[in-house]
This record gives C-alpha cells, structure tokens and sequence, in this order.
C-alpha cells in the first residue's frame, strides 16, 4: 500500500479517459483499426465472433421471453437488458473461469455467460427465492439490489485473493445512476489504496429509471476514476468486440497485479427500467430512435454477413438455438418450486439460534392446528 | 369528500402542502416527470415546477442531507424514499443529524423535514421492496414516526406532518396504495392520537399502517363467534398515544398488537411492555404479539407463510382470551 | 490465569484468533500503528502484519462493504468502529447485506464478520462517542449481537465470536475497558447463555455491559436492606437467553431490567414482553425498566443525569417490590 | 439543472488541478506573484495584513490556552488546529457576513473569525453543551464530529440561497481523511448536478488521527473534483494571502452564480489529532520538522518584519491581545454553568411531545424524592 502521495501531477498508466470512445465495429458493422485495443482480440476467430453473435441472439430471446412470462403473471417483476447485450456479452466473455463477479440486478446476460442454470436466472423474479445460484458454482454473486453496494463487496473480494496469493481478478457491475451512491465512491478509494485486482464495470446507459445520466454526472464518469487514481476507458457498450478488448485489458491488468481499471461502456437501455416502469412518460424517443440505429447485435450481423461468415443456415441455426433456450427457460421456469411455509424460517443462521427455532416451532403448531399442508 | 385512493390521498395531500406553504419542497429519486414509482408525486412537478419538487440524484443519504440543509435555511423538505429497504443508506444522516439537531443546538435549529417512506410487504416484490423498519426510527429520540391505514388519514397526517416543526418519518402502507375511501380535505384530528376504528368489549387488538384492515378483519370474524373486540389504529409510532391503548385494555383486559415487522424488538414488544407497566392487576392474560418472524423478509411467493394474517391474529384472539389453540403450552403457562 | 483489563483481554483474544486461525484478519481506522484509540489491537499489527491487521480509509460503509467481500472469499473478518456513534455510515451495510447474505443465498455463502463498537457513556465524551445502539441491530434478524462485562468474557467472547459462522455484533462497554480482572485463555462457556452473577430470590435485575457492575452495586446496597437481588449478566442481546431470566423471574417474581439505550424501542421492552408471556402468573408486579431516556445523549456534564445508576436501579427495586417509591401512583395502578 | 452530459471532453472554467500549489508568500515570507491571484488580494493594505497576522496569532494563543485547559481538566477534549491557523483563518476572512460555514471540530479558527464568542467555542469540549452557538448568529453551524456528514448540509443550505433567489455562497469544511467518506462524494455530485453555490474546503493537513493521507488517496484530492464536474484549486495552506485569494476566486464564482468550487488547502497538523492521542506512536519527526519550516505564522512575520510594518511595539500590541484573549478565554471558560439535571430533557422536540413529558415529570418526582437539587 503507498501510503505518500506526490504532490505533483502524475501520469496514470493508462491515458486518463479518452475524448473519443474506444469503437472496434461500427454500427454499419465495419471494422475500424486500433493500435492500443486491436491486439486485445487478434485471438478472435470467426468462430469466435459467431459465438458471441450466438450469446447476444440468445440473451435477447432470454430477455424477451421473460418479459413475455412477466406480461403472463409467471414472473413478478423482470429487469430488461434490451440494447446492452454487447456490453454484457463483450465483458463476461473476457473472464477467466475463476475471476469473480459482483454485479447488480440487471446482468443476466453476464449470468448467462458465467454458465448460471436457465431457470436460476428468474428465481428471483419469480418469486421462489431471493438468490437464484450458489455464487461459488458460476464465481458470480446473485443479483445486488441495492444500488452500488456490491462494488465494495468486489473490492473485499479482490484484496482476499491478493492475500491468498492468486492472481484472480474481481469485476463488478453497476450503472451510472449508482457512480453517485457512497458506497460506489468508497469503492474506488477502498481500491485505489489497497491496489485491489478489480474491475469497475459502469454501464452507462443514459439514465437511472427516469432520471436522465445528467442529474448524476456534469462529465463523463470515466474522468471520476482518474481522481481516485484509478485509470479508466470510455468504450463503445454497444460494440461487443470493443468491450471484449477493453475488458480484456483491465483484467490483464488486475491478473497481472497492477490494480483497479474503470471501464464505461456507453450504451442505452432500449427498454423500461423494469416490467413495472412506464417509460413513455420520460423517454425522448429521438434519442431512443438514434441508439437503435446502433443496435449492438445488428452490427455484428452486418460485419458476419459482410465476410459471408453468417450464412443463411448459420443464421438459422442461431435462432433455433435462441428457440431452444427460450423454451428451456420458461419450461424451467414454470417448473420452479414454490417455497414452503416453514421455509422461511430456514438459513437465517448457520448456527443454531433458539429465537429462530422456537419460532418456527410454534408455527409449525400453528400450522398443523390450522390443518395447513407444510406445517410438518 | 372525494373518493380517493391513499396514493392520490397522499398525492392531494402534497398538492395542498405546496400551495399553503411556498417553503415546502419535495425531494426524490424520479418523483418529477415520472410522479414517483408509485405515482404519488403525479403531475406536482408539472403543477410546481422543478425548483419545488425536485429529481435527486441517487443517494438517499445525499437526499437526508441536503434536505438538512435546506431546512437549516428555513425550508420544509418533503423526502420521498422510493422504498423501505432503501433508507438504510441515509440512516446515519437521520439518526445523527435529523434527529439530534434541535437537540444539539439547543432549539436553534429546526428540522421540520418529513421522510416519507412506502413500507410493508404483501406487493409480491424482490428483496428490499418490504421491509418494514418503523421500529429502528420509533427507538430513535428526537424523531417522530407515524402512518396511516386510510386515504383521510393519508391525506391529513401528510399535512400535519409538513406541518410540524419535528422531523417526521411517515410510512406509508404500500399494499394499501389502491384502497379506496372518502377524504374530506378540511377534516383535522390531533397529529398524536391513536383511532379507536371499532368498539368492543372482550379484546383490543392495536394495529397499524398496512395490518389496521386485516384487524378489522380479524374482528369482525370473531364477532361470528361472539367475541367483541376493540381494533386501535395507532396512527402516531413515536410518541405512542398509550392512553387510548390503555383505556382500552383496561375495559377490555387483553390485549393482541399486530405488525410486520419481526417481533423481536419491535413496537409490539414496547406497547407490551408499556401496557403491562400501566396496566397490570387489569390484565387477564399476559399481551400476545401477532407479527412477521425474526428473519429477513422472504421471497415473493413465501410471503403470505410471514405475514400476520386474519388467522394468525384470531389464533393469538383464542390465547389471550385462554381458549385452547396453537400456541397453548409455549407461554403464559 | 493472568489479571488484565478488559481492554487487554480483548486484545488477548484477537491475538488468539489471529494466531489460531489465518484466515482472520482485522480492518478498522487507526488500528494499526496507533493500536486503535483505545489500544485494544496494541501490539497486533506489528506482530501480525499489515495484511493481517489492516488500517482502514475513513469509511464505515467502505470497511463493512469490503469485510463482506473478504467474507466472500472464506476470511473472517473483525471490524472495528471506531465509535457506537460511527456506525451508522455502515448501517445498510450490515442489515442489508450482512445479516440478509446467508439467508440470501439460502445458505451457500456464510459471514462470519465480527463487528467491534465500543458502546455506551460515562466517559465524558463529546456528542457521538457514547451511544447505545445495540436495539437496532438486535431487531435485525440475522445478526448475532453480544456485549460483554468482564475481562474474561470480554477475551472468550471475542474468540467465541470471531469463531461464529454467523456474523456478530460485539459491543465492548468502554467505560469499563480499564476494569481488571482475572483471565483464563482456556475458560468456554455457550456464547448464548447469560450468566447468573449473584443468586438472590426477591428480586431479578438483568443487566449487560456497563450496567452489569452497577446492577451488581444495587444489589450489594439491597442486601443491606435486607432484599436478596439475583443479577443476571446477558452477555448474549440477540439471542436472548430467555430460558435462564425465565427461571429467574419464576423465582423472584419480579423483574428489573437496565440498560443505557434509550428506554422506548430498546432490549428492556423485548424483555419484559416474553418475559411477561412467559411468567404471566408468576409476575408480582411489571417488569420496570431503568434506562436512558428517551432523548438524544446528553452533553458530557449532563450524562449523569441521563445514566442509570445505583438509586434509580434501587428506586425501581423498591417499586417492583411494591413498597412506596417516587414513581408511585405513575403506574402499575 | 443541466441534464446531458458531452461525450466528448470539456475544459473545465479553471484549469483543472494546477502542478504547483497556489503560493503568494513563500515560508521565507518573500511575496511571490501570481498573475491569476494577485488581483484577488490587490485591496490587501499593510493594515488589512496586519489584522490577519493578529488573527493567526490570536487564534494560535486560543489553541494552546484551549490545551492547558484541557491539560488541567477544565475540558473534556481539544482538537487543536496548530499549524492550521492560515487555512482557517485565510479562507474565512474572505467571507462575507452573510455566507454561511458549515465545518467540521477543528475550525476554531473558522468559528472566531465568524465573531463566536469565546466561551462558545469551547462548550462543546467542556462538555456543558452539544453546540456552543446558534448558528443563525453567526452564519456557522456549529461543529459536526460525524465525518463528512455537513458536506451535504452545506449543498442543500446552498440550493436553498438559490431558490431564495440571494447570492449567499456557503463553504464546507472537512479534511483530507473525510474525502473518502461516501456522504463528500455524494455532496460533490449534489453540488454540481445543482450548480449549487458551495465551496468546498479541504484541509489537507497529511492525516487522518494515525493514517497518513496516502491510504485515503493516491493523487491530490482536488485531481477528484474535476471528475465531478467541479474545477478545483490546491493551494498552500500555510499562506494565508494565497488561502484568501484561493478562497476569495471560488466564492466569487459562488457569489456570481457560477457554481461550487473546490479548494484543497495543503497543510499539516503540528499538534495531536486531540488531547487524547499520542502522536507519538505514528508522527514522522522529519516530515514533522520539515512542516514546521513553513509555520504559518513566521512567513507573514518575516514579510511585515521586513516591509517594516510589524514593528516592536506592533509586535507587543498583538501579543498583548493575544493575551487579552486568552485571558477572557479561560475566565469564560470556567464561568460556564453546568447544564441542570432536568435539561437533557429539553429540545428533544420542537413541540409537544407525550413520551418526553412523562419521562421528564416521572424524573422530576424522582430527584424530589431523592432530594437532588434541580429537580425543580
Ligand atoms: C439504494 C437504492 N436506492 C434506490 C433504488 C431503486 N432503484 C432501483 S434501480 C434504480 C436506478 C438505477 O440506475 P442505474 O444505476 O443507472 O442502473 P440501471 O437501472 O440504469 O441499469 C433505482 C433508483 C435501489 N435499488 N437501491
Ligand atoms: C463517521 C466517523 N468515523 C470516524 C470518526 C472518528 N474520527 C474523528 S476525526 C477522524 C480523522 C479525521 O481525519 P480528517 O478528515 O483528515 O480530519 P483532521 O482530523 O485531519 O482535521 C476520525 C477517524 C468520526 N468522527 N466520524
Ligand atoms: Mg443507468
Ligand atoms: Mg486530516
């Protein structure tokens, strides 16, 4: 840990956010060159492309099939990732299988990506439990509710594996409304001091439910992290391969021991805040009608096509796959347990409590004198 | 009289508040343009523009504070906390500062802001959209901590509490948001008074918020059966209007208090304790408590296995009045 | 067996923990190099190193925030708050991620965090440093919260605590840090199980931290008068070990309960509640309650006068024993 | 309230952290000059310079008072500000009346030249009084010991001077320790989102009690404000010409309507963090000794010494009224009353209330009964 500060200027490592955002794949689906990102994904193949243009098809038939099972009654409440697929996808897929996640409620698409069951992604909304996964299965923290708290969570994380001597990195995620919560700022000093192998992932998607990113930040919040001696990059959320290299890099970073990186992946939340939101009373729709001509997935199917990489049966078998999934996961979905009455009483404690258990005792007694199914 | 709905009860409340009082401000996360997630702020915005009913960032402590802040200069900031499970990161600023700076300053300062706070479960939500934290304010001296069970209470204590120079936590029932009820805007009733809502003779039951309905429920089942009871709406958490508990406990001599809430430590166990202390040799059985677990809140579909329901309420009714039931052998033995 | 403060036995404790586990680790502001205000982490970080015993930047949400990680990754993280008046900043922390994770994830991921508060007043000290929040967490299901009052459980209890799969509250009663007392390293008890300091049979006083010793002084002073008090150390606020203040109360008949929080909402009222639903018939008299009162904590010279002391435990004594007192004809009627 | 943010990067209104510190007179009391802040202390007369002098003095003559009082038991506690005194006393003499402070318990300084009156200043750490003043007297709140807490006070008094539609600016003050709190950070979003009309003034006197001011930070702490949207200033803290210009420019901008401004005053504490630490355990005696070479006080010394204003018995005339002051100090001091068994009960509530009531009249009979004075 430094503990001394110079008292004049110094240059980050990386250069302090960009003016310009780190783009790879235009929204036309070319290709642009750059020096600094591109050997970040010289390793990617067309195979690879087709893989995460496959992940980001079936993300967004996840996405909308549990809306479709919201609009049924089936799930009580469904948080839409809708336009921030890339920046999902590009960043989940750059994680080694041991780095750890912290995210917020919205990820599912990171969920997905870390291998978390179809039917445990709608648990929670569901309403069958409060977490869907066991965290240590996937190395992913179930979703985080409460704006900005996990991001202290990861860096907690990230300094017990320095102190266990592993080179895994942690990564959390959240968006710009949270940049104005405590806990976030914390976050970065709690890293900054303590070098943690962290990465910062905001997604910057224009706004905290109704509230325009405005009202949270006068700058771009890539240019916060500097302050706090964290470097940062300010990429293209809705270019899948810009964010693969840019996450890429901060996790090189951290995997290598030299401390926390902030990435702001600029995006736009295509759909309400939540199935329970009212967009129209907020949206601008010009701005809506502009990010949807950068459609993350759509760039993508124009640079696979462009090569002859996406043929018409590879396209077709993409969505079949999509089909498969969606049917999976609301088969799934549908099959989930409810919980039973004495069931809340259970893991409150992982040692015995005698509040707890007297409790559930006396209503286990209750249940049965009522007659009521469950009650033991 | 109007029909309203406690959340438009609330929200002509508000309105009202505004208009008398040009130092009445509205603080919130997405309560401009978007009337708040529950809409109780609808079209006040519009109606009093942005310099009065202001978008916050997101940050509830920042949300205290700076409403600390406006009230030092005279202001009377209403804070909308967009739900229960979300105060906890202002809880320093409310506790420390809110409720401690009249004190401090030796009345100096006032702090007449008003915390309003949708509260309770029963909406089928996610973690942190039920909670029910009266008890954490109620334990905390220098704050007031009220709420209603009607839209006529909704839309008057709304006002008395903008009206008062104390801070006020107001909860609001949110699963009692679409109830429906005649409001007269003129009607007025001591801030501090609990509401006797039906007489009885047998059994008081004090209820309040979002459990005031199942109570009255509760009553009128065991009135099939013969049992009178007396329903309390509390109204007021802090200061506790004790008095009207214990002229009723005094007819009645048993006593069951219902709330969400986890029991242990919450406001059951005080109402317990203060009306054992006032009112000993004049009870028959020792008060039953009817409340949520000791556990966090749960899952969407195990909430109705939490909750205190009629039947839960009728059950602790039977023991107290020392009838056979569920409970019987596990106390007051 | 080796005579040390109560602040020393804590820091044997840690020493203990640390030595004996190496996946504790202690974070807190100023606790390494200065060995934390009130020395009790003295000597710690030198022998165990900066990774072992962290300073911490100035951020209670940041230390919770970052112990939850580390918890996370299978340490076991001790805390400390630098005061009880600084742990709010850490609030939604601690009830709505360390008490709710295990219960969260239905069990899969486990916070053994341990967090230390030297609590309470009579130090003299300026607004901040000497409250009582122990209620609040009490009433937050999932938390673990225990104090101590003499060296040998201040140094058990740590190490219980620490060794707790559970996430614990670990109020250390600073005005009694300097208190000594012989220690046992190999001494265990049951970490739930309040401890029976003095058997007597006309009245039970239950006391914790602090009080624990002015309780003790009370029933000393009765003795004389010839009133035989047993005083019951709780050690354990949450849970509550009901089952021994039961047996306790079956025998006196008659309850006194002390503590510095504030009266209204606080651990007294919780007790005397089960206690009343309990020992209905047993009872006497009310439990009564000797408390702080229900306002903020006074200034340095006026905390005298808001702390429970000897006379106001003996006046209560003299009122549950139904003989005339000062607050006759103010209750119990 | 603005509510897009540009993508691309602004300059901030004033450059964003300078290298150097902003410095009109160096330690040897030479005056230096400053294109930027010469003009911002132009009106500056000897006599003007004189009574600041007089001001560090006295308020270092208070400080060390306030120490052998607490020494001899007269105060419970005492955060002296030793080596602060051209910090506090530079910057809130660029006040005007009816600006408003909200510090935090180590601006005794701040408070005297606010026209506290002397006992008040220590009523607090007699112990006699949770607050020594009403705040409304002197445009100060009283001391805030929860670290961070008034940053947001201040935020929303400003937003309040601007719907009154006056041009009051309100200054915060904190430490460099108290940046890492979340409750700053929040403060510093809140007062940029709403152009609010605050300054924000931190002592970066190298520490938090025991922690050196590099676990709180890695680069400057007014490197952070600019990434809020909030230009900044690091001045000298042990200049007070450059502190008064420093904090005279951002209250202008305040006063003008232009928005908060950031200062970091660098400086160091000479003394403990209070009467109850030991400094011992943690000081750096050379970084100590380095420090006390650029003593407030011995540079404005040395320039009037030179300039032949500061003669011998202007000299003598200032300490006798630092005396004079002490003396007052310490008589008001002893004079204050012990506050009445039965006060803690009063102020609770602003109005009636039932609980406090019975409580007060149940003590009441108490102490009666018990025949303690005060028990009315
Ligand atoms: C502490 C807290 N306050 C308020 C909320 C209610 N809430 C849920 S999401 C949200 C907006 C979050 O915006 P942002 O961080 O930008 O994430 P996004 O929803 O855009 O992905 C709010 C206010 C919450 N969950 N937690
Ligand atoms: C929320 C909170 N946590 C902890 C403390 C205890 N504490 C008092 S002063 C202090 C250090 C403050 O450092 P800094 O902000 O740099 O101010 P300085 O004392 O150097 O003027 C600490 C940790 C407190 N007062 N408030
Ligand atoms: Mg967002
Ligand atoms: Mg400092």
């Amino acid at each position: 840990m430094r503990t001394t500060v110079s008292e004049t200027r110094i240059e980050a490592e990386l250069p302090s956010p960009p003016d310009e955002l780190v783009q790879l794949l235009d929204p036309e689906g070319r290709r642009l060159t750059d020096p600094l990102y591109d050997p970040y994904v010289a390793d990617v193949t067309d195979d690879d492309l087709m893989a995460l243009y496959e992940d980001l098809v079936v993300v967004r038939r996840i996405d909308v099939e549990a809306t479709a099972l919201q609009r049924q009654g089936q799930l009580g409440l469904w948080p839409p990732l809708l336009g921030q697929e890339a920046a999902q996808v590009g960043s989940a897929r750059a994680l080694r299988a041991d780095d750890f996640v912290f995210s917020s409620y919205r990820e599912n698409a990171v969920a997905y990506c870390r291998g978390v069951e179809l039917p445990q992604l709608v648990e929670v909304w569901r309403g069958t439990a409060q977490a869907g996964w066991n965290p240590y299965a996937v190395n992913m923290a179930t979703p985080q509710i409460v704006i900005g708290a996990q991001t202290l969570h990861a860096v907690g994380y990230a300094v017990g594996c320095r102190h266990d001597g592993v080179d895994t990195a942690t990564v959390t995620y959240f968006g710009d409304g949270a940049t104005t919560q405590g806990d976030v700022n914390e976050a970065m000093v709690f890293a900054a001091s303590f070098g943690a192998p962290v990465v910062f992932f905001c997604q910057y998607n224009q706004g905290a439910i109704s509230e325009p990113v405005g009202l949270q930040a006068q700058r771009p919040i890539a240019e916060r992290a500097p302050g706090f001696g964290i470097p940062s990059i300010r990429v293209d959320g809705n270019d899948v391969l810009a964010v693969l290299a840019a996450t890429r890099r901060a996790l090189e970073r951290a995997h290598r021991g030299d401390g926390p990186t902030f990435i702001e992946a600029v995006t736009y939340r295509m759909g309400p805040h939540t199935t329970s939101d009212d967009p129209s009373r907020y949206v601008d729709p010009e701005q809506k009608a502009a990010w949807a001509a950068k459609d993350p997935i759509a760039r993508v199917e124009a640079h696979l096509r462009e090569r002859g990489v996406l043929t018409e049966a590879r396209a077709a078998s993409v969505a079949a796959k999509a089909d498969e999934v969606a049917a999976a996961f609301r088969a799934g979905c549908l099959a989930l347990p409810n919980p039973a009455p004495l069931s809340v009483f259970d893991h409150v404690y992982a040692e015995p409590h005698a509040g707890v258990a007297r409790q559930r005792s006396q209503q286990a007694a209750y249940l049965r004198s009522i007659g009521e199914e469950g009650g033991e | 009289m109007t029909e309203l709905t406690l959340a438009k009860a609330v929200n002509s409340g508000l309105r009202r508040a505004l208009a008398d009082d040009d130092r009445v401000v509205l603080l919130g996360e997405d309560i401009g343009q978007l009337g708040g997630v529950f809409r109780v702020t609808d079209g006040l915005q519009r109606e009093f523009g942005t310099d009065r009913v202001m978008d916050m960032p997101l940050a509830e402590s920042g949300i205290i504070g700076m409403a600390i802040g406006l009230a030092y200069r005279g202001f009377r900031p209403v804070c909308e906390i967009q739900f229960d499970g979300f105060i906890y990161p202002a809880f320093d600023q409310i506790v420390a500062q809110v409720a401690k700076l009249h004190y401090r300053t030796r009345g100096a300062v006032r702090m007449p802001i008003t915390i309003r706070v949708p509260f309770g479960g029963g909406i089928g939500a996610v973690e942190h959209h039920s909670e029910s934290p009266e008890a954490y304010f109620a334990h905390t001296a220098g704050l007031r901590v009220v709420t209603c069970s009607t839209p006529q209470d909704a839309h008057t204590m709304i006002r008395q509490a903008i009206a008062c120079d104390d801070p006020v936590l107001f909860f609001e029932p949110k699963r009692r948001y679409w109830t429906k009820g005649e409001v007269d805007e003129d009607a007025d009733f001591p801030f501090d008074r609990a509401r006797v809502v039906l007489e009885g003779t047998d059994v008081t039951i004090v209820a309040y918020g979002p459990l005031v309905a199942t109570a009255i429920d509760a009553a009128i089942a065991a009135s099939d059966d013969g049992i009178s009871i007396e329903v309390i709406d509390l109204r007021s958490l802090s200061p506790l209007d004790l008095d009207t508990v214990e002229a009723s406990v005094r007819k009645t001599g048993r006593l069951v208090i219902t709330h969400e809430a986890a029991q242990f430590g919450g406001l059951g166990a005080e109402i317990a304790a203060s009306i054992t202390d006032r009112c000993f040799l004049h009870l028959e059985a020792a008060p039953a408590r009817v409340t949520g677990f000791d556990t966090p809140y749960p899952s969407a579909r195990a909430e109705e296995h939490f909750l205190p329901d009629l039947d839960r309420i009728l059950d602790a009714v039977d023991r107290v009045l020392g009838r056979q039931n569920a409970l019987t052998g596990w106390s007051a033995s």
